[in-house]
């Protein structure tokens, strides 16, 4: 197991934005975080990635508790993200974007420079552009391809992805399902919030329901197509198969 | 063909190579002390505009005490020199220890403040250091200012040149080399962004603190330079007035760039003292032109010579 | 130690300082909660009205109120004109990196006025020596010049009329609406530009008036603004940048804390005192004392 | 109901975020009296056109015309007096001053007290829970109280055509159909509504007629109940089951 929450709950003020999450997660699945807006999906991938720290609950992290580590630590231990809004570092080139997390969230003592390393992590997302193209200059498709390598230059064992499919073509969302895919097969363990149905239900092993800020179900595509609650909460009666 | 970015193994390019060799060189030609004197006073304001650009143009924290710790590092030496009998060559590197530990103290107060909120920090450090100062009279004598030691017992300029010129160099060098290894990278990064910054694996406590101390050592060291140059101190080498000079050539020169601010430097200073008749409108006119830039040209000097590298270069490279 | 008349004299005495604090404070706190800018010139329009009121009453020998008043017009249309032809086109130009941006605008503006005036009317102090004759006695038998009084009655006046405006008239309204939300306030047809500069130009006229009723206890000169300055910006991280209504009780609280420590450690140390305790205040409660309610940081 | 042609009209309509462009060719009409929604998944570009209409951003490229007055890179407070009013997501609410003060702040375009007084009158009507809290701090209501206010200050200014952005988002199920019935009230007093709204379902029953945003583009537009009838609608929108 390479993940496990127990107990997370987090709030804002008097908004409860998660109560009482528990879930594991085994090394190398892919699982999908699904929920109508505000249910607290972004919520609780930050917990885990470290830039919110929850009110209760503990997170185990390959055996050992990481509560208390900084969001930096974490990527450091492996556990990486991308952002719902990508927020690159604009007044630098796209190769520099990416060898920031090669050098600093990367620190299994690799022969590779890191320079090498991040133009892999380009080459494998099929980054198209000029590396040395300033970030500000890109648009909202190529700014999330570069924060997709980002997050894999620091070598995750846990990769964190936050709708990284909004506002894609299909032929560029089947590129993306491919490139997803391919970092599963290197052992990569994956958590994907994503509201294309499609896509979750092809992509993922496992899939948790959450809904104002509770998990309302657990389960495989399956069993999750065929939940009344999930069908009541979140797909609507007609989404029964 | 480089590599391109900023993110260069070779810190000096061939351009500010042969610019500095010019610079080394001047003296032997200029003869006028007068002429001297201001190549020596662009000298002491550009490296300062650097040190200040360290942080301003890379951790993206305005330090608007800056002055405060120039001043701290230059009263530091002349009473090391006065008090002890320290040489005065020795004197400005107990400026920079002083200013460094002063620095790594405000890096730290500022640590949970973003943007305004850092700057308005750094400001009443500075503030605090500059009232300290003139209230500790015994040590300080205060207002009636401190004869400091000079380095030479010459009036000569150029030997004076050579030394500011030497500490120049050094600054840039230095600041330069950190500015594009791969601590300088950290710094652009949770200066650019620090979610992204942190998500990264970076650390923003330990580079902010790091940058600030280096940051203020350089003004320290500055100031140590400054003061067995010039002879005499008063407390108000730590004012606000002179961050604003300062502050003003760094962001005129182009935020980020380390090298504007010194050449901001040797267009502004020498300009202003030929313009003397226009002596009381000089501050006016770095007023003015901080506004202008900050309007017009946020990039400043800087980005309008990237501009021009772009357009003059193209029709080479297409041959 | 301290007898209770002494200690009257003391408090009495802070509270009046307190007052003109609270004036530049409100100002400034209203730039920053409406505009969002941290206005490092405010002093300089403090240093217009004491010019102004000096030209008006000592040369053309207007009537004292008159002198204020003009003091007040000028500050009026420098803080329209600057906001015209300096924020406006930033706002339009270059929206991002707003706060820090504008911060070192106003930097610039400073050094501008400041130096402006240094080379018009030369570095020499100009003052008066009342406005008013006559003194006005407080229980204690401590005697107040009628010029501090009236300036202290001033101050809370102007504070009382920027209070009315802004509650009951509709331009006031529109501008709490848009330091509480730009977009909300477009969105019901409240034009930004128009309040912006209307903002600006209040806040400047408000430190005019400062500088015009103090003018004889502090004559005008080039660098006369920057005390009031550095104790408006000392109310206003007290109380949290952009609150309104703390910076009126800040103001006194910065008088009394001023006049106590000048009272029992003497000058000079009074200003490392009361920095230091700005530090902490700001190192443990970076939002101020009484946190930044009731204006919007969003854009910060 | 005189005039023929329609109360607003977007032309080849393109939009975005500095960078970024969202909105790609977006043609649509709106004819008065009539509730047009908008559908289309998250990220379609829903939001951006009503907000590029509102003037919140500039349009690339594109025309929109408003009752024969071309109104497109028109600043948004112009946009608002010359009455569309625009209910965003996020309402926008002033949180430190009352509902009263609120709502009069809707009516900042008119300058009429008796005309305000009009819409007050109207707005209490319609909202009588507003009318109850009218001293209380906006910040401190509950989210539909919030969101009736915001609708009510969208009202204030007596608006041709009211622009409204997921009115039921985050709302209990009960609340939601209130305010669904409450846009259908305002159908039926006159106004014009263009409806921006994730549960396709409840607006499509009660809009006259739709169009299906996809990446940025029109993909679709009809009757309301023909798309309820419609293939790729049901599979998509109405959700049966994987595509």
């Amino acid at each position: 197991m390479i993940l496990e929450l127990q107990g997370i709950s987090k709030r804002f003020g008097g908004l409860v934005a998660l109560k009482d999450i528990s879930l594991n997660l085994d090394e190398g699945q892919i699982l999908g975080l699904i929920g109508p807006n505000g249910a607290g999906k972004t919520t609780l991938l930050n917990v885990i990635s470290g830039s919110l720290r929850p009110d209760n609950g503990y997170i185990r992290y390959q055996g050992k508790e990481i509560s208390k580590l900084s969001s930096d630590r974490r990527c450091q231990k492996g556990i990486s993200r991308t952002f719902q809004i990508s927020r690159p570092f604009s007044k630098m080139t796209v190769l520099e974007n990416v060898m920031v997390a090669a050098i600093f969230g990367d620190r299994s003592q690799k022969q590779e420079p890191p320079r090498d390393r991040a133009l892999s992590a380009l080459r494998f997302v099929q980054f198209s552009i000029d590396e040395n193209t300033l970030a500000e200059n890109l648009n909202t498709v190529q700014l999330k391809r570069l924060d997709l390598a980002r997050a894999l230059a620091s070598n995750p064992s846990l990769l964190l992805l936050d709708e990284i499919a909004a506002g894609l073509t299909p032929l560029e969302l089947a590129d993306l399902v491919g490139v997803i895919r391919h970092t599963r097969e290197r052992g990569v363990t994956i958590i994907v919030v994503e509201h294309l149905m499609r896509m979750i239900l092809r992509l993922c092993d496992k899939i948790v329901v959450l809904h104002y800020g509770e998990k309302i179900a657990e389960g495989t595509p399956e069993e999750i197509c065929q939940d009344k609650r999930v069908a009541d909460a979140y797909l609507g009666e007609n989404y029964l198969l | 063909m480089s590599t391109g970015g900023s993110h260069r193994w070779v810190v000096l390019s061939p351009l500010s190579l042969f610019l500095l060799a010019v610079l080394s060189v001047l003296p032997l030609w200029v003869q006028d002390e007068y002429l001297l004197q201001l190549l020596i006073s662009s000298l002491l304001l550009g490296s300062q505009a650097m040190a200040f650009d360290f942080t301003a143009g890379f951790i993206n924290v305005i330090n608007f005490g800056f002055s405060a710790f120039v001043g701290a590092g230059a009263y530091t030496s002349a009473l090391l020199v006065l008090h002890w009998g320290i040489s005065p060559w020795l004197g400005p590197l107990g400026g920079a220890v002083a200013s460094a530990a002063l620095g790594f103290f405000s890096g730290v107060l500022t640590l949970r403040l973003q943007g305004i909120y850092a700057a308005v920090m750094t400001w009443f450090v500075g503030l605090t250091l500059l009232s300290l100062t003139a209230s500790l009279s015994g040590l300080t004598r205060g207002y009636r200012g401190l004869n400091v030691p000079l380095f030479l017992e010459t009036a000569a300029r150029r030997p004076y040149f050579y030394i500011i010129f030497g500490v120049t160099f050094l600054t840039f060098v230095s600041l330069r080399w950190t500015g594009s290894s791969r601590v300088g990278l950290a710094f652009r990064a949770i200066g650019q962004n620090l979610e992204s910054a942190r998500a990264s694996g970076v650390n923003p406590t330990k580079y902010r603190v790091i940058n600030f101390t280096l940051s203020c050592a350089f003004a320290g060291l500055l100031g140590g330079f400054y003061a067995h140059f010039l002879g005499i101190l008063t407390p108000d080498v730590m004012h606000s007035r002179q961050t604003v000079e300062v502050l003003a050539l760094a962001y005129i020169g182009g935020r980020g760039s380390l090298w504007g601010g010194l050449v901001a430097a040797f267009i502004f200073v020498p300009l202003f003292e030929y313009l003397k008749p226009l002596m009381e409108l000089r501050l006016v006119i770095y007023g003015v032109l901080l506004i202008l830039v900050m309007i017009w040209c946020p990039g400043g000097l800087a980005a309008i010579y990237t501009q021009l590298k772009q357009q003059v270069r193209w029709p080479f490279m297409q041959r | 130690m301290l007898g209770p008349t002494a200690l009257w004299d003391l408090f009495v005495t802070g509270i009046f300082r307190g007052g003109m604090y609270a004036l530049m404070a409100v100002g400034l706190s209203l730039v920053f909660g409406v505009m969002n800018i941290p206005h490092f010139a405010h002093g300089e329009f403090y240093m217009l009205g004491a010019y102004t009121a000096y030209f008006a009453f000592a040369v053309f020998h207007f009537p004292a109120f008159m002198a204020i008043l003009s003091a007040a017009s000028m500050g009026l249309l420098a803080g329209v004109l600057v906001e015209k032809l300096v924020f406006y086109p930033l706002r339009r130009r270059h929206p991002e990196e707003w706060v820090l941006n504008t911060f070192l605008v106003t930097v610039g503006l400073s050094f501008v006025m400041q130096n402006a005036a240094l080379a018009v009317w030369g570095g020499q102090y100009r003052g008066i020596t009342q406005y008013w004759q006559g003194a006005i006695q407080l229980g204690s038998g401590m005697h107040i010049s009628l010029d501090r009084a009236i300036s202290f009655i001033v101050a809370i006046f102007c504070i009382a009329v920027l209070w009315w405006f802004l509650d009951f008239t509709r331009t006031g309204k529109a501008i709490r609406a848009v330091a509480q939300d730009e977009t909300g306030a477009l969105l019901v047809g409240i034009d930004l530009d128009q309040i912006h500069t209307i903002t600006f130009g209040l806040s400047s006229l408000m430190a005019a008036i400062a500088g015009a009723s103090l003018l004889s206890l502090n004559p005008a000169y080039p660098s006369v603004g920057l005390a009031p300055l550095y104790k408006s910006w000392y109310v206003v991280v007290l109380v949290g940048l952009g609150n309104m209504a703390g910076a009126i009780p800040g103001g006194f609280l910065v008088g009394l804390l001023e006049t106590f420590s000048y009272y029992a450690f003497g000058s000079g140390w009074q200003d490392v005192i009361s920095l230091s305790i700005l530090i902490l205040i700001l190192l443990l409660k970076p939002a101020g004392l009484f946190g930044n309610r009731g204006i919007s940081l969003s854009k910060a | 109901m005189l005039k023929a042609g329609p109360l607003l009209t977007v032309t080849q309509l393109e939009s975005g975020y500095n960078h970024l462009q969202i909105l790609w060719d977006v043609s649509l009409k709106v004819l008065k009296g009539e509730m047009v929604a908008l559908l289309g998944r998250n990220g379609a570009g829903k939001t951006t056109t009503l907000r590029t209409i509102a003037g919140l951003l500039k349009p690339k490229a594109g025309q929109i015309d408003f009752m024969d007055h071309r109104i497109d890179g028109l600043p948004a407070h112009e946009i608002s007096r010359m009455r569309i009013s625009f209910v965003p997501e996020n309402l926008h609410l002033f949180p430190a001053m009352s509902v009263m003060e609120n709502l009069l702040l809707g009516a900042y375009g008119i300058r009429d007290p008796g005309r305000t007084k009009g819409s007050l009158a109207f707005v209490c009507d319609t909202f009588p829970a507003l009318a109850r809290r009218r001293k209380q701090l906006a910040g401190s209501l509950s989210g539909g109280e919030r969101r009736m206010l915001a609708l009510g200050r969208g009202l204030m200014s007596q608006p041709e055509l009211l622009l409204v952005d997921e009115p039921s988002l985050g709302l209990a199920p009960k609340m939601a159909t209130t305010v669904f019935d409450t846009l259908s009230k305002l159908k039926l007093a006159g106004l014009t509504i263009l409806l921006v709204e994730q549960n396709v379902h409840t607006t499509l029953q009660i809009s006259d007629r739709s169009y299906v945003l996809e990446q940025g583009r029109i993909v679709m537009e009809g009757r309301s109940k023909e798309l309820m009838k419609d293939d790729h609608v049901c599979k998509t929108y109405l959700g049966s089951g994987d595509d």
